[in-house]
């Protein structure tokens, strides 16, 4: 067993550890940040998918994230008013199931990156960090003057939507759906980067050209990695709203598609577990020094630049050393 | 022995306070508000107008939290104070967004909530609780007397201004609401603008006598210094917000003879504000803000109610709270059925005073206002 | 003789005022290796990016394998059977060798929108690759990373790479480069019997195996085809001998 | 809308965009040469305008606080050069976001911490305010004149700088090879910090001006940032007359789309949801702008690389 293997079992563990220690301890908050851990670990696993595997620094991924948010949102708050989303053509009622909200936010979010990831994706280099930035930009600019669905007030849901067989107003209880779709994606996304996608796509990063003159489109293998990476934080903002039962445009803002950045290089780009460790240290990071100090964003700069100055490869790649080659 | 040593510190308290306690039971407030990042100077002064006024009262225990103006952090702040802290009643959120997120979840924890600042429609009308008390102002209320006192002092012809968002046209339609005479423009600008050449430019072309807008923080200070450099003359009116002593220092003589609505002034002429006037100065070395008052008026509410019953029995608290029995800076306080105020809204005039430039109270634009959701309140 | 399988007629290619391909014209049939030589600058590795498709030509023609492919690209040439290594080498340098040998056999599969199955235990994926690297000699170095493989083991790598493709035509930029003597004696060996596989368009240095090896030669000079002919034509050419083999003589 | 009218905002335009060219000279300056993301030059626009208030304050004298913003911002730049940005020229582009976002949060807060949350006072030169009246009776504001006037003569003093000085050719040199500035003998580190600095006290100058007409408060920045950022895109990252025909172009499409929008949809919609829906697309104008030219024209209108 390698030393990022056993690294990684820990990281696993960390967060259920954290929240069911909470639980005999009946501290709920405790638990509640380990679901926040989770679920924006979730979103930078996503983007991982995309920067670590594909190399896309995509510095617009606020857009689905925000776009899962709502399509909560919009879901959940027709479902409480009682009143159809769409009548014409056909009748569209709102939902409080979060199965078939999940299944709205990931196909509304992979559609979302389809269509920007396919504009985008005509760019490199900074180009591509720009317009990426811009499509996030637009989407917030229009969430916050469009006054449908409460612009900048945003939608207040009052009741946590439903899971079967599950109360999921629970603490407890939504730790455990947000962790278990936690595992299942970091699983997939495990699978992913070791299957034939994802030798192509990594392979693309390091080298396009030896990818084009093995007969593969590097564009293609972007956009697929760059829409499978816009549906799994899709996947994590509708879960967040869910945590948070509201939704806002600031989960369009830039300072959000920053913030799913950091985790994903606080922990270490491109390593399976690196938003894990970088979401649970950014959050323990918030809530211990946003306790000592007004000024904390002072000292979670400095950190932030320590991390990026000196400590390489992200909290795994300090620890585990360089990346070995798989199999 | 430790029971007594309690009560005398709740009665030296509440002396303090100009008010008696019939008992010691304790409350423990929790305060969610923006003390870090942009907006925070609003945070800050709720804050101290409330630690001013429960100054000395060992049976009220504060716990602070900042929200970064964030709306998730402000509702994971929430469970953190209803889960971990315990606390019984909940306040401090300065934004309409904010309060929208934080107000369900803390009510639908059976927490009291004590608005000392933002006042959403929604929460006046259909969202309303038995738990929420707004102890500042529905967000129209202001708009709406301007709009009585535009009616009133002869103005007939206004150009509108906010931002493109829900407070903003909010406002506007409030504003709209009560005037009467025709509106001859309407501007809804990005929210954070800071350039407003384009829209200056508009109101110089537009034949309205009167320019009203809302533009809270740095746009209001952008757009009140940029219209008194382009010569455009016509009368300036506005709600308090973008008037209020802390950005009145940023704006400076640009903003001499601006009327503007608000509900408290600090020479509004009653005891109780005096005291506050000159404690907030003592206390702070600053003049206070209406965001200062409103903190203040909010721990006094509570402590009235303290004294009247124990949190613990929520229907006696809700009660203690709704007779409003304090006496409010702002003069004559009632609360509605709705748990939205009754109160009185000035028109007032920024003067300058020496060097310091800063408001005085010109007229009353509407006695005993009231919000016009409270029909919708189901309770 | 067959039609050729590749046939470059007339391609021109400018940067501004420099022309780099000047009126090109070329053909390669089945079982030949067919050399390209010329001095540096002569335009070699532009007009192999023109025949890749990397390189969109200002006029002329492409044909390969009797289709037109001019209009192009990379990716559909390579799929239809062009066989490229790069003068320098591009390759995925974080993998292991065997990986970079998987991505060939990958991108002859085509197959490439799986998500779930390891690649690396896909066997038919893997024995492509690992044959390929054992008929270079690579074998013993599959589990290293490439970045650690040295400059000759990396040009073997590209062949190996271009071995996994099966292509119809291989298009080698100097494979021999860096290869020292013996490593450059065993290539030789290895593309004399691999042109029964598939016709080999080869640029190189390597005077010694160019003449060893190819079965006509072309030189070019200047963005120009000077000359086209067997070794012995080649060796004799007077204008060759000025433009091009002269000038070693003198050395 | 009268003619007099549409000139005025093409001049509001142009004195926005001239505005957001010292900003956006100063950052694809830095990228050109140095190929560095620097988020955080909106932090030195903020710094720039806090010492301008903080002096104008002090002194009573606005062109005291002009020195002091350029000072400042120069003075921060140089530092943070030496302290941190030069350990990132060899980073990729993800780490140079990364850390120049940190960056942000500690200037941001640490503005705050010392001088508080409320916005400071900075006003126009009394010499400078009021209106003047232009030809055609068009009365127009005789600071965005100034400020106009400031930002033609900046762009064209950055232009001879480019052109013309041994700094220039230094920076042309490093923009075209890297290595074959070393190889010139020329003291790379040296001319970096140089760059910086420069970039810098523009972006200070011009939060110094902006100042003035706006509000100097924490976080003034980064919404200039971002438009600085479309600007350099749209022209073309590291070339400064891209940075300036960017930035006349955001500055009128920003300007003209919110006045010429609203109106434009109210001649097909009901005049209460034009204003919003038209108020929505004009805030999202620029945007739009800017991904239609990378369509067109992938790296920018005058990016060669």
């Amino acid at each position: 067993m390698t030393r990022e293997t056993l690294l990684n079992i820990v990281l696993f563990a960390i967060l259920p550890t954290t929240a069911l220690v909470a639980f005999a301890l009946d501290e709920p908050f405790i638990i509640t940040l380990a679901t926040k851990a989770a679920i924006l670990a979730l979103a930078g696993v996503g983007l991982n998918i995309a920067l670590g595997l594909g190399g896309l620094v995509s510095f617009g991924h606020a857009a689905f994230f925000g776009l899962g948010g709502y399509a909560m949102g919009i879901l959940a708050s027709h479902a409480q008013s009682y009143t159809p989303l769409m009548e014409t053509p056909f009748l569209i009622e709102g939902t409080k199931s979060m199965l078939v909200i999940w299944g709205v936010a990931i196909v509304a979010s992979a559609l979302a990156a389809l269509a920007i990831g396919a504009l985008s994706l005509r760019t490199t280099g900074v180009y591509f960090i720009m317009i990426t930035l811009a499509f996030g930009q637009m989407l917030y600019y229009f969430a916050i003057s469009w006054p449908a669905y409460g612009g900048e007030d945003g939608l207040s849901i009052y009741v946590r939507n439903d899971f079967p067989g599950l109360n999921t107003l629970d603490p407890i209880q939504f730790f455990a759906i947000a962790f278990g779709i936690l595992a299942i994606v970091l699983f997939g996304a495990g699978r992913l980067a070791k299957a034939r996608f994802g030798l192509a796509l990594s392979a693309a990063r390091q080298n396009a050209e030896r990818v084009e003159t093995v007969g593969l489109t590097p564009f293609r293998l972007r956009l697929v990695a760059f829409v499978i990476s816009g549906a799994v934080t899709g996947l994590a903002g509708a879960l967040f709203a869910d945590l948070n039962r509201f939704v806002s445009p600031t989960m369009f803002s830039w300072h959000t598609s920053g913030e799913i950045m950091v985790f994903v290089i606080l922990g270490g780009v491109g390593r399976l577990f690196g938003p894990v460790a970088g979401a649970a240290l950014y959050i323990l990071l918030e809530h211990t020094l946003g306790g000592l100090s007004e000024f904390w964003h002072v000292y979670l700069g400095l950190l932030l630049l320590l991390v990026v100055l000196f400590a390489r490869g992200g909290l795994i790649g300090t620890i585990a050393g360089r990346e070995v080659a798989h199999d | 022995m430790k029971l007594r040593t309690l009560i005398a510190a709740a009665s030296i308290a509440a002396l303090g306070a100009g008010m008696a306690y019939a008992d010691g039971s304790k409350v423990k407030v929790g305060m969610i508000t923006t003390l870090s990042g942009g907006g925070a100077g609003l945070g800050i002064d709720v804050r101290d107008g409330f630690v001013l006024a429960a100054k000395g009262n060992d049976n009220l225990e504060l716990v602070i939290e900042d929200d970064q103006r964030k709306p998730d952090i402000a509702v994971q702040l929430t469970d953190k104070l209803i889960q971990s802290e315990k606390v019984d009643v909940l306040t401090g959120i300065i934004w309409s967004n904010l309060a929208m997120a934080v107000v369900p979840a803390a009510t639908a924890q059976g927490k009291f909530y004590l608005s000392p600042n933002a006042g959403p429609s929604a929460l006046a009308g259909k969202g309303c609780s038995p738990l929420y008390f707004n102890v500042a102002w529905q967000n129209d209320a202001f708009y709406e007397a301007g709009g009585m006192w535009a009616s009133d002092n002869g103005i007939e012809k206004v150009f509108l201004m906010a931002p493109n968002y829900p407070a903003g046209t909010d406002g506007m339609n409030g504003f709209k609401r009560t005037f009467k005479g025709e509106v001859v423009g309407e501007v809804y600008t990005k929210l954070g603008q800071t350039d407003y050449a384009a829209e200056i430019a508009q109101i110089r072309a537009s034949d309205a006598d009167t320019v009203y807008f809302f533009l809270p923080g740095g746009m209001g200070i952008s757009f009140m210094k940029q219209f008194a450099g382009s010569g455009v003359e016509k009368n300036v009116m506005g709600p308090a917000f973008s008037f209020d002593q802390g950005i009145l220092g940023a704006i400076g003589d640009a903003a001499l003879g601006v009327k503007n609505t608000s509900h408290w002034s600090k020479d509004i002429d009653n005891a109780a504000n005096k005291k506050f006037v000159a404690d907030f100065q003592a206390e702070y070395g600053r003049l206070p803000s209406l965001y200062a008052a409103q903190g203040y008026d909010t721990a006094l509410l509570l402590q009235s109610a303290m004294g009247k019953a124990d949190v613990k029995d929520a229907a006696a608290f809700q009660a203690a709270l709704e007779e409003a029995d304090f006496a409010s800076v702002r003069g004559d306080f009632a609360f509605a059925p709705n748990h939205h105020p009754i109160q009185d809204i000035y028109m007032r005039e920024v003067i300058k005073e020496g060097d310091v430039v800063t408001n005085k109270i010109i007229g009353v634009a509407s006695s005993d206002h009231q919000d016009v959701y409270g029909a919708d309140c189901k309770m | 003789m067959t039609d050729p399988l590749l046939k470059l007629s007339h391609l021109n290619k400018s940067f501004g005022a420099l022309k780099a391909t000047d009126d090109v014209s070329l053909t390669l049939v089945r079982g030949e290796i067919h050399a390209l030589i010329g001095p540096n600058g002569a335009g070699k590795s532009t007009l192999i990016k023109q025949i890749a498709g990397g390189l969109r030509s200002d006029s002329g023609t492409v044909e390969f394998a009797g289709r037109d492919v001019t209009h192009l690209g990379t990716v559909p040439r390579a799929r239809a059977g062009l066989g490229r290594t790069f003068q320098i080498s591009s390759l995925a340098m974080e993998y292991t060798v065997l990986q970079n040998t998987v991505l060939g056999a990958l991108g002859h599969d085509g197959g490439v929108m799986r998500f779930f199955r390891p690649v690396m235990k896909d066997r038919a994926l893997v024995d492509r690759g690992m044959a390929a690297l054992e008929r270079v000699g690579l074998a013993d170095q599959a589990a290293k990373r490439t970045a650690d493989l040295s400059h000759g083991q990396r040009r073997l790598l590209e062949v190996a790479v271009a071995l996994t493709l099966e292509p119809k035509v291989f298009l080698m930029d100097e494979p021999m480069a860096g290869l020292g003597a013996s490593g450059s004696k065993r290539l030789t060996g290895f593309l004399d019997a691999l042109r029964a596989q598939a016709p080999i368009l080869l640029v190189e240095h390597d005077m010694d195996a160019v003449f060893a090896l190819a079965d006509r030669i072309s030189v070019l000079v200047y963005g120009q085809v000077i000359a086209t002919g067997t070794a012995d034509e080649i060796k004799r050419d007077p204008t060759v001998r000025e433009a091009y083999l002269g000038a070693e003589d003198a050395v | 809308m009268s003619t007099i009218l549409l000139i005025e905002q093409v001049l509001n335009g142009l004195q926005f965009g001239v505005m957001l060219f010292l900003m956006a000279a100063g950052l694809t300056l830095i990228f050109g040469v140095m190929g560095l993301i620097n988020l955080a030059h909106g932090s030195l626009y903020m710094v720039g305008a806090f010492a301008a208030a903080a002096v104008a304050g002090w002194t009573g004298s606005f062109a005291l606080a002009l020195v002091a913003a350029l000072a400042a911002s120069a003075t921060a730049g140089a530092l943070v050069e030496l302290l941190v940005i030069r350990r990132l020229y060899d980073r990729d582009h993800l780490d140079q976001v990364l850390a120049t976002f940190a960056l942000i949060l500690i200037f941001s807060e640490g503005t705050r911490w010392l001088f508080g949350s409320f916005p400071l006072f900075l006003d126009v030169p009394a010499a400078l305010a009021g209106p003047i009246m232009l030809p055609g009776g068009i009365l127009y504001p005789l600071y965005r004149l100034v400020i106009i006037g400031v930002g033609l003569l900046v762009a064209a003093g950055v232009f001879w700088l480019i052109a013309k000085t041994r700094i220039g050719i230094q920076i042309r040199a490093g923009e075209a090879d890297r290595e074959m500035i070393a190889a010139l003998g020329i003291d790379i580190s040296k001319l970096y910090t140089m760059v910086f600095a420069l970039g810098a006290a523009l972006a200070g100058l011009a939060g110094a001006l902006v100042g003035a007409i706006q509000s100097v408060q924490v976080g003034m920045g980064e919404p200039v940032l971002i438009l600085a950022f479309v600007v350099i895109v749209i022209g073309g990252i590291g070339s400064i007359k891209g940075a300036l025909v960017g930035s006349i172009l955001v500055g009128l499409t920003d300007t003209l789309g919110g006045v010429l929008l609203p109106p434009l949809f109210a001649t097909f919609m009901p005049a209460s949801s034009a204003t919003s829906v038209g108020s929505a697309v004009a805030s999202m104008a620029i945007y739009i702008l800017m991904v239609g030219v990378l369509l067109f024209k992938p790296s920018g209108l005058f990016g060669g690389k």
